[in-house]
C-alpha cells in the first residue's frame, strides 16, 4: 500500500509537477513543440513515422482513422472541442446544466449559411441582401446572434434550479431544430442551404486554401481553439472566474458576499453560447451545405458527455473529452478489419451486424460508464475537483 | 485498488493499440503490384447505416452486398468488396468520409450518397476526384443541376413522380377531396408540392408531420374532419406505416397514396395486411419481372428479412458497377465513361438504366407505375401516363 | 392557426390526448420515482421503455400474432394483452434493475456527484439503444392490432375506441395502485424514508440499496405497462422509439412536479391534451414546440411544477 | 459618544412564515462603532432577524434601514455593497477555492471588472487584481491565517475556516459586520482569541453585530445587548443591565448554558 502511494506520487511528479518545475524557457519550448505537433496531426507521414512498423499496402495505421479522412475527423474533433470548451464555461465553471448546447451551434451555422449563400432565401425570396456576404464578415454576426440567443434563453430561465434548467434548455434546442426543420420558413428545412461561403485566402498558385481539402480547416480550427483557450483562461483567472466558481459552490453565500449572481450566470450563458456559435460558424464555413439534419438532440448530449468525460471545470478535460467523443467512434471504424473481427454473427436465424463500425456507439456508451465508475472526476480533471471527489469517496458510504 | 485496476485497463488499451499496429504488420497485401489483375476492387456504399435514418439505407446496403456476393460467386477470383461509409445521414459526417473514400484507390465507384443533404456535401469531393457515383435514393431535382460530372441518379427525381401521383388521384381515383401530409423531408415536401400543383382546389387540407413521429391522432382527426376521400403521404415508411394504421383505426376508409418512399415490404408488414389493404404507392420503376422474383427470394435467403426500401435499386445499381468491372473498367475514369454509355435493364427493379449528360435517368426510360396493396403484397401494377 | 379543426374535433382530440397522456404518465412515473429517491434524471429509462415494446412484440409473435394477423376475438385479445403486460413489465423491470446494478450502483458506492450519474445514464442509454438496433437491424417492426377496431361508443362527433378506454383505465388503476403502495406498505414507507433523507433512513434500518433497486424495478414495471399500450396504439416499434417518449415523459414529470407521483399523472395527462389540441391548432409538426413552450411558461410561474416536488412528502 | 449615529435601524419588524410568527415587532438600533450582542435561547429568532437584515427574508411588517436607506426588497448583493457583511452559523465557504480566492470573492464586491475587461486583460483588471490581492493577504494576516492562503478552504481546520469566513466578510469593506455564532464549536482558548479579533475589528472602525449563544463571550466584548425570546425583544441595554434584568434571567440565564 505504502509503496503504491509513493510510486503514484512519483508518477504524478513525472507528469505534471515536473513540467511545472522546468525552467520557463524549457516550458515554453516544450509547449511550442507540442503545438507544432498538433498542427502535424493530419499528415499521414506523421503516423507512418510513429515507430510502429508499417506494413506495405496495408490499409491500417496506428491511431490513423483509415475509415474516414484523418484531417476531416480532426476538424470535427476541433469544433466539438470548441463546443466542449463553451459548455465547460457554462457547466464546469458556473455549474449550470445546459442540455441543449448544440442549439447555439445551430444559430451560428445558420447565420453564416443565410448570409453567405447565394441561394439563401434572404437573397432569393426576401430581397434583404443584394449579394452574399463574405464568410469572415458573418462570423462576428454569428457569434453575436448566438450570444443574444443565449441571453434571451437565460434571462427568463436562469432563475430555475438545476434540473429544471436542464429540461428547459433541452426544449430550447429542440425548438430550434423544429423551426429549422420547417420547409416554408427562411431556413429551408431538410432542403437546406447549399453553397455556403468558405473562409478567404488563396495559395500562391491561386487555388483557394479553404476548399474541399480538410487540413487547412483543421489548422484554422486549431488556431481558433488556442485563441479561445487563452481568452477563457483570462476569464477564469479573474473576478469573473472567481464569481462563477463561487456561484457553483454556494450560490446563496456568493450573493451575500456581493457577487451579482444573476449577472454572472447570464454572462456564463452568453460566453458559452458565443463559443458555441463560433464553432457553428466554423463548421458552416467548411460544410458547404447546412440543413436541419445536423441539429439533433443527440449532439447536445454528445457535447455534454465530452465535458464530463474529460472533467468538468478543466480546460484540458474539455479538449480531451471533445476529442474522444468524435475520434473514438471514427477510429473504431478502421480497427475492425485488423483484428479479424467478424462483421456478422447469426443467432437463432437473426443476422446481427457486429462490426465495430456498427457497434461503435455501444462501445462508446460502455466506455462512458466505465470511465464514470473508475474516474468520476473525468479523464483530465481539474485538480481541485479531483481532490474533492477523492474526499467524497473516502466518506463512509451508508450501509447497503 | 481501484486506481490499480484503472491503470491496468489503461495498459490494456495501450497494448491493444500496439497490437493493432503489430497485427497490421502481419497483413500481407493480397494483390500483386502492377495493376494487371482486376481482383480486389471495391465499391463504396455511402449513407446512414447507424442512427435514426439507418432504416432507410441499410436495406440498400444489403442489396448491394447481395449483388456483390452473387458476382463473386459467379466470378471466382474477382474478390470485389463493398466498403460501407456510414454517414449517419448527416452532412457534418459526410465530408471526411467522402475524402477517405476518394483516398482509397481501389474504390472505383460509389452507390449513394443515399440522401440529398449529404449529397450536397459529398458530391463536390467525389466530383473533384472523378469518382463515379450512382445514388439510389437522393431525389432532389436540383442535384443534377450542380455540374457534377460524376453524378448519376438511379431513380426518377421528385419532378417525375409527383405529377404522376397528382394525375393518378385526379384521373384514376377521381378524388375530389384530397388531404396532403408530408414529413418535412426534402423528398416528402418535394412530392407534396408537385401533387398540390396538379390537384389545385381539390386539396381540402394539409398537415406536416416530422421524422420519428409516432402519434398521429391529431392528423387523423384533421383528415376525418376535412371529409377527404383520399390522403396523400409524402415521406417514408417509418412514419407512413403507423400513420396509415392509425388512420384506419380512426375509421378512415378512403384512398391512401404515397411515393416510392413507401414502396417496400416494411410498409406492408409494419402496417399489417388488414390495414394496408388498398393503399397505393407509385414508383419510377417497373413491375415485378421473373428476375425480380428471384431477388426477393435471394434477399430473404441471405438476410432473413424482406427487402426493405431501395434494396432493389441499390442491388441493380451495384450490378451496373459490377458489369463495368466485368467489362474491364478498373479505373474511375473508365467507369465514368462506361456509365455514360450504359444502357441496360435492372433485374430487380425493371428500370432501364440510361443516363443523360447531367446524370438524370433518360426521361424516356422513366415510367411511373402504381401498385396497390392486396393480401399483404404490392399488386396490380399499372403504368401511369406521362402527362 | 386552425380553430375549426380544434372545435370540430374537440371531443376526439380530448380522447386521443388522454390516451396518449396516460402513456406519458406511466413512463413519467419511472422518472419521478428515481428522481424522488436519488435526485437523478434516469436518462436510460427511455430505453427501458423501448425494451418493453420489443418484449410485447416478441410475446405476441411467439403466441402467433404478428402485424398481418387478423384481429382475434375479444377474449383472446384480452388474454394476449394480459400475458404481454406480465412479460413486458418483468422484462422492462429486469432491464431497469440491470441498468441500476451496472451503471449506477458502483457510482453510488463511490458517492459520486449527480452529474457523473447523468453521464453514466447517457452511456447506458447508448448501449441499450444501439444493442437493440444491432439486434433488430434497426428495422421497424409491425405490431398487431388486438382489440376490436370498431368504436366502443360514437355519438355527436365523439368516438371512443376500446384501446383508448383501456389505456386510460389501466393507467389510472396502475397509478392508484402505486400511490397506495408508496403510501401504505412497508416498502413504500422505505421509499419515502429514503426520499426524504437517505442517510437518516439508513440509520433507522432501511436497506437503502434494496429500496433503490425496488424503485428501479417499479419504474421498469410501469414502463413495461406503458410499452404494451404504446405498442398496440402505434402498431410498430423500433430501436429508437425510446428517446422521444422519454423526453416527453420527463417533461410531463417536470410539468407535474418531479418527484411527485400524482404530479406525474397530472403532468402526463396535461401534456397529452396540450399536444393533441396544439397539434390540431398549429399542425402536428409543431407538437413538440407546443409541449416545450407550455412547459417553459409553466415553469416561469410555478418553478417546481404544478403540484410541487418531493416524493418524500407525498401524503401518507 | 454623545452624538451617536444610527447605522442600522430595525423598526418594528414582524416576520411570519405561514401561521408561524418568527419575529414579532422587533425594534432596536445599532450605532456606529459599537459591538452589539443579539442573544436569546435557541429558536428565539436570532438568525431569522439576521436573515431579514441581510435581505434573505422580506419582513412582513416594519422596516429595516441601513445608513438611513431601506434594506428590505433590495438585492442581496446590493446590500453587501452598501456595507453590510456577514458570516454563517454553519460555515459556508467556497470549499474548492483557496483561502485567498475566498477572500478575493469578498474583495470583488467593490471591483467592477466584468467580462470584456477580463477577457482582454485591460489595465483595470490588473489594477483591481493587484489591489484586491494585497488587501486579501492583509486580511488573512489580520485574522491570523497568514500562511494558509493557497490551501483549499475545505482543507483548513475548523477554527481557520471560521477565521477565513470573517476575513472574506471583511474583504467586502463593510461598515457593519454581522457574525452569526462565530464561536460555535470553539474551545476556551480559541474563544479568547476570537474575542481579541472582534475587538480588533471594531477598533479598525467596523461596527459589529454579534449573535452568540455563549454568554461569557457576549458579556466580555459587547457594548450593548439585545435579548430576543420567541421572536420578541424582551430586553436591551448594557451587559450589566441585561444581566440583572429578571426577564432575561428567567428566559435565558436560567438555562444550563449560564454555567
Amino acid at each position: 500500500m505504502t509503496t503504491e502511494t509513493v510510486k503514484k506520487q512519483r508518477w504524478k511528479l513525472n507528469l505534471r509537477d515536473r513540467f511545472q518545475d522546468l525552467p520557463k524557457p524549457a516550458r515554453i519550448a516544450a509547449m511550442v513543440v507540442f503545438v507544432v505537433l498538433l498542427y502535424l496531426l493530419p499528415t499521414k507521414a506523421f503516423y507512418e513515422n510513429l515507430g510502429f512498423p508499417i506494413p506495405v499496402g496495408s490499409g491500417y495505421l496506428p491511431f490513423y482513422t483509415t475509415g474516414s479522412d484523418m484531417a476531416g475527423v480532426l476538424f470535427q474533433c476541433g469544433y466539438y472541442i470548441l463546443l466542449a470548451l463553451g459548455l465547460n464555461v457554462v457547466l464546469g465553471y458556473a455549474g449550470l446544466l445546459d442540455l441543449g448546447f448544440f442549439g447555439f451551434f445551430a444559430v451560428g451555422a445558420y447565420t453564416v449559411a443565410l448570409l453567405t449563400s447565394p441561394e439563401s432565401k434572404l437573397i432569393t425570396e426576401y430581397n434583404w441582401l443584394e449579394s452574399p456576404w463574405p464568410w469572415l464578415v458573418t462570423v462576428p454576426i454569428a457569434i453575436a446572434l448566438a450570444m443574444l440567443s443565449g441571453v434571451l434563453l437565460g434571462w427568463p430561465t436562469l432563475r430555475l434550479r438545476g434540473d429544471y434548467l436542464a429540461i428547459v434548455t433541452l426544449g430550447f434546442a429542440e425548438i430550434i431544430r423544429i423551426v429549422a426543420k420547417n420547409q416554408d420558413w427562411i431556413l429551408n428545412g431538410d432542403r437546406g442551404i447549399p453553397s455556403v461561403g468558405h473562409p478567404p485566402g488563396t495559395w500562391p498558385d491561386g487555388e483557394a486554401i479553404f476548399d474541399l481539402e480538410f487540413t487547412p480547416y483543421y489548422w484554422l480550427v486549431l488556431t481558433v481553439i488556442i485563441a479561445v483557450i487563452f481568452l477563457i483562461r483570462n476569464l477564469a483567472n479573474s473576478r469573473v472566474g472567481r464569481a462563477w466558481v463561487a456561484i457553483r459552490e454556494d450560490e446563496d453565500a456568493a450573493e451575500l458576499m456581493g457577487v451579482p449572481t444573476f449577472k454572472f450566470k447570464l454572462w456564463a450563458f452568453a460566453i458559452g453560447a458565443a463559443i458555441g456559435g463560433l464553432s457553428g460558424s466554423l463548421w458552416a464555413g467548411q460544410a458547404n451545405f447546412v440543413n436541419s439534419n445536423t441539429f439533433s438532440l443527440e449532439n447536445s448530449i454528445l457535447v455534454l458527455a465530452a465535458v464530463l468525460l474529460g472533467g468538468a471545470g478543466s480546460i484540458g478535460g474539455a479538449i480531451l473529452g471533445g476529442f474522444i467523443v468524435i475520434y473514438l467512434p471514427e477510429w473504431l471504424r478502421s480497427v475492425g478489419d485488423v483484428f479479424g473481427w467478424p462483421t456478422q454473427v447469426e443467432i437463432a436465424g437473426i443476422h446481427i451486424d457486429v462490426s465495430p463500425t456498427s457497434l461503435r456507439f455501444v462501445i462508446f456508451g460502455a466506455l462512458l460508464i466505465v470511465v464514470m465508475i473508475y474516474r468520476p472526476q473525468g479523464l483530465w480533471p481539474n485538480r481541485r475537483r479531483a481532490a474533492e471527489l477523492k474526499d467524497r469517496q473516502k466518506e463512509v458510504a451508508p450501509v447497503e | 485498488m481501484r486506481q490499480r485496476l484503472a491503470r491496468v485497463l489503461g495498459g490494456v488499451a495501450i497494448l491493444a493499440l500496439v497490437a493493432g499496429g503489430a497485427a497490421a504488420c502481419k497483413k500481407e497485401e493480397p494483390t500483386t503490384p502492377g495493376g494487371s489483375t482486376v481482383s480486389g476492387l471495391k465499391i463504396g456504399f455511402f449513407g446512414a447505416l447507424t442512427g435514426d435514418a439507418a432504416g432507410l439505407v441499410t436495406p440498400g446496403k444489403n442489396g448491394a452486398e447481395l449483388a456483390i456476393a452473387e458476382y463473386n460467386a459467379a466470378n471466382p477470383g474477382a474478390n470485389v468488396t463493398l466498403v460501407p461509409f456510414d454517414s449517419q445521414g448527416s452532412g457534418d459526417k459526410a465530408a471526411p468520409l467522402a475524402t477517405a473514400a476518394v483516398a482509397d484507390e481501389k474504390i472505383i465507384g460509389i452507390v449513394g450518397p443515399a440522401f440529398s443533404g449529404e449529397s450536397e456535401v459529398a458530391n463536390p469531393i467525389f466530383d473533384k476526384a472523378g469518382m463515379p457515383i450512382i445514388t439510389q435514393s437522393a431525389t432532389r431535382p436540383s442535384l443534377s443541376g450542380k455540374g457534377w460530372k460524376i453524378f448519376h441518379r438511379g431513380v426518377g427525381n421528385d419532378l417525375s413522380q409527383g405529377p404522376a401521383i397528382g394525375r393518378y388521384l385526379k384521373d384514376v381515383a377521381k378524388a375530389e377531396k384530397v388531404f396532403l401530409v408530408d414529413d418535412q423531408s426534402a423528398y416528402g415536401t418535394g412530392l407534396r408540392d408537385e401533387v398540390e400543383k396538379i390537384l389545385g382546389a381539390a386539396v381540402v387540407g394539409k398537415d406536416k408531420v416530422t421524422e420519428k413521429q409516432v402519434e398521429f391522432g391529431p392528423v387523423v382527426t384533421a383528415v376525418k374532419n376535412s371529409g377527404a376521400t383520399a390522403v396523400f403521404y409524402g415521406g417514408y415508411t417509418p412514419e407512413a406505416a403507423p400513420f396509415l394504421k392509425q388512420l384506419r383505426a380512426g375509421g378512415y376508409k378512403g384512398t391512401f397514396i404515397g411515393g416510392d418512399g413507401l414502396y417496400d415490404a416494411n410498409m406492408l408488414s409494419v402496417t399489417g395486411k388488414a390495414d394496408v389493404e388498398g393503399a397505393v404507392v407509385t414508383c419510377p420503376c417497373g413491375p415485378a419481372t421473373a428476375a425480380k422474383g428471384n431477388f426477393v427470394a435471394d434477399f430473404k435467403a441471405k438476410f432473413g428479412t424482406d427487402p426493405g426500401v431501395y434494396a432493389d435499386v441499390a442491388y441493380d445499381l451495384t450490378k451496373v458497377f459490377l458489369e463495368g468491372f466485368k467489362a474491364g473498367k478498373t479505373t474511375r475514369a473508365d467507369m465514368q465513361a462506361f456509365l455514360g454509355t450504359y444502357n441496360g435493364v435492372g433485374t430487380a427493379t425493371g428500370v432501364t438504366y440510361k443516363w443523360e449528360a447531367n446524370g438524370e435517368l433518360d426521361p424516356a426510360q422513366v415510367s411511373i407505375w402504381a401498385f396497390v396493396a392486396k393480401d399483404g403484397a404490392w399488386a396490380n401494377p399499372q403504368q401511369l401516363p406521362k402527362s | 392557426m386552425n380553430f375549426d379543426d380544434l372545435i370540430q374535433g374537440f371531443p376526439d382530440l380530448t380522447t386521443t390526448g388522454l390516451a396518449q397522456g396516460s402513456i406519458y404518465a406511466l413512463v413519467a412515473l419511472g422518472y419521478t420515482l428515481v428522481y424522488g429517491v436519488l435526485r437523478l434524471i434516469n436518462f436510460a429509462h427511455s430505453e427501458v421503455f423501448m425494451f418493453g415494446t420489443f418484449a410485447a412484440l416478441w410475446t405476441w409473435g411467439i403466441m402467433g400474432y404478428d402485424s398481418n394477423s387478423t384481429r382475434p376475438d375479444l377474449g383472446t385479445a384480452l388474454l394476449l394483452i394480459l400475458v404481454s403486460l406480465v412479460v413486458a413489465s418483468l422484462f422492462s423491470g429486469g432491464v431497469a434493475m440491470a441498468v441500476e446494478a451496472v451503471a449506477y450502483r458502483p457510482l453510488r458506492k463511490r458517492n459520486a456527484p449527480p452529474l457523473v450519474f447523468l453521464i453514466s445514464a447517457i452511456g447506458a442509454s447508448f448501449v441499450l439503444a444501439e444493442l437493440m438496433g444491432a439486434f433488430t437491424e434497426r428495422r421497424q417492426q409491425g405490431i398487431p392490432g388486438l382489440l376490436p377496431g370498431e368504436p366502443l361508443f360514437s355519438a355527436g362527433g365523439w368516438t371512443v375506441y376500446p384501446l383508448q378506454l383501456m389505456t386510460f383505465v389501466v393507467a389510472l388503476a396502475v397509478m392508484f395502485g402505486l400511490d397506495w403502495f408508496v403510501a401504505k406498505t412497508r416498502f413504500g414507507r422505505g421509499i419515502r424514508a429514503v426520499a426524504q433523507d437517505a442517510d437518516t433512513a439508513a440509520l433507522m434500518g432501511v436497506n437503502k440499496g434494496r429500496v433503490i433497486a425496488l424503485v428501479f424495478l417499479l419504474g421498469g414495471l410501469l414502463a413495461g405497462v406503458a410499452a404494451v399500450f404504446y405498442s398496440m396504439k402505434q402498431g410498430n416499434t423500433r430501436f429508437n422509439v425510446g428517446f422521444l417518449i422519454g423526453l416527453k415523459a420527463f417533461s410531463a414529470a417536470v410539468l407535474g412536479g418531479i418527484g411527485n407521483l400524482r404530479g406525474a399523472l397530472v403532468g402526463g395527462l396535461l401534456l397529452g391534451l396540450v399536444e393533441s389540441y396544439g397539434a390540431a391548432l398549429f399542425g402536428s409538426n409543431w407538437t413538440n414546440v407546443i409541449a416545450f413552450v407550455v412547459l417553459l411558461v409553466l415553469l416561469m410561474f410555478r418553478p417546481t411544477g404544478l403540484l410541487g416536488e418531493s416524493l418524500g412528502r407525498a401524503r401518507a | 459618544m454623545s452624538e451617536r449615529k444610527a447605522l442600522l435601524e430595525v423598526d418594528n419588524v414582524t416576520l411570519r412564515f405561514g401561521g408561524v410568527v418568527a419575529l414579532n415587532q422587533v425594534d432596536f438600533t445599532l450605532y456606529e462603532g459599537e459591538i452589539l450582542g443579539l442573544i436569546g435561547p435557541n429558536g428565539a429568532g436570532k438568525t431569522t432577524c439576521f436573515n431579514a437584515m441581510t435581505g434573505v427574508y422580506l419582513p412582513t411588517e416594519g422596516q429595516i434601514r441601513f445608513k438611513g436607506e431601506q434594506v428590505s426588497g433590495k438585492k442581496r448583493n446590493k446590500i453587501t455593497k452598501m456595507g453590510m457583511a456577514r458570516t454563517f452559523q454553519n460555515i459556508r465557504l467556497f470549499p474548492e477555492m483557496t483561502a485567498l480566492e475566498n477572500v478575493l470573492v469578498g474583495a470583488d464586491a467593490h471591483n467592477s471588472t466584468s467580462v470584456p475587461t477580463a477577457l482582454l486583460r485591460l489595465p483595470k483588471h490588473w489594477r483591481e487584481e493587484r489591489q484586491s490581492k494585497a488587501r486579501a493577504l492583509e486580511l488573512l494576516d489580520f485574522v491570523g491565517i497568514t500562511g494558509r492562503s493557497d490551501d483549499l478552504a475545505r482543507n483548513l481546520s475548523y477554527g481557520d475556516q471560521r477565521r477565513l469566513e470573517i476575513a472574506r466578510a471583511l474583504a467586502t469593506n463593510p461598515a457593519l459586520l454581522c457574525l452569526d455564532e462565530p464561536a460555535a464549536g470553539f474551545n476556551p482558548a480559541e474563544k479568547v482569541a476570537l474575542l481579541e479579533l472582534i475587538k480588533k475589528i471594531r477598533d479598525s472602525g467596523v461596527t459589529v453585530l454579534l449573535i452568540e449563544h455563549d454568554m461569557r463571550l457576549v458579556m466580555g466584548v459587547t457594548d450593548r445587548i439585545v435579548v430576543l425570546e420567541f421572536g420578541r425583544k424582551i430586553a436591551e441595554g448594557t451587559p450589566e443591565e441585561v444581566r440583572d434584568n429578571p426577564k432575561v434571567v428567567a428566559a435565558y440565564l436560567g438555562v444550563p448554558d449560564a454555567a
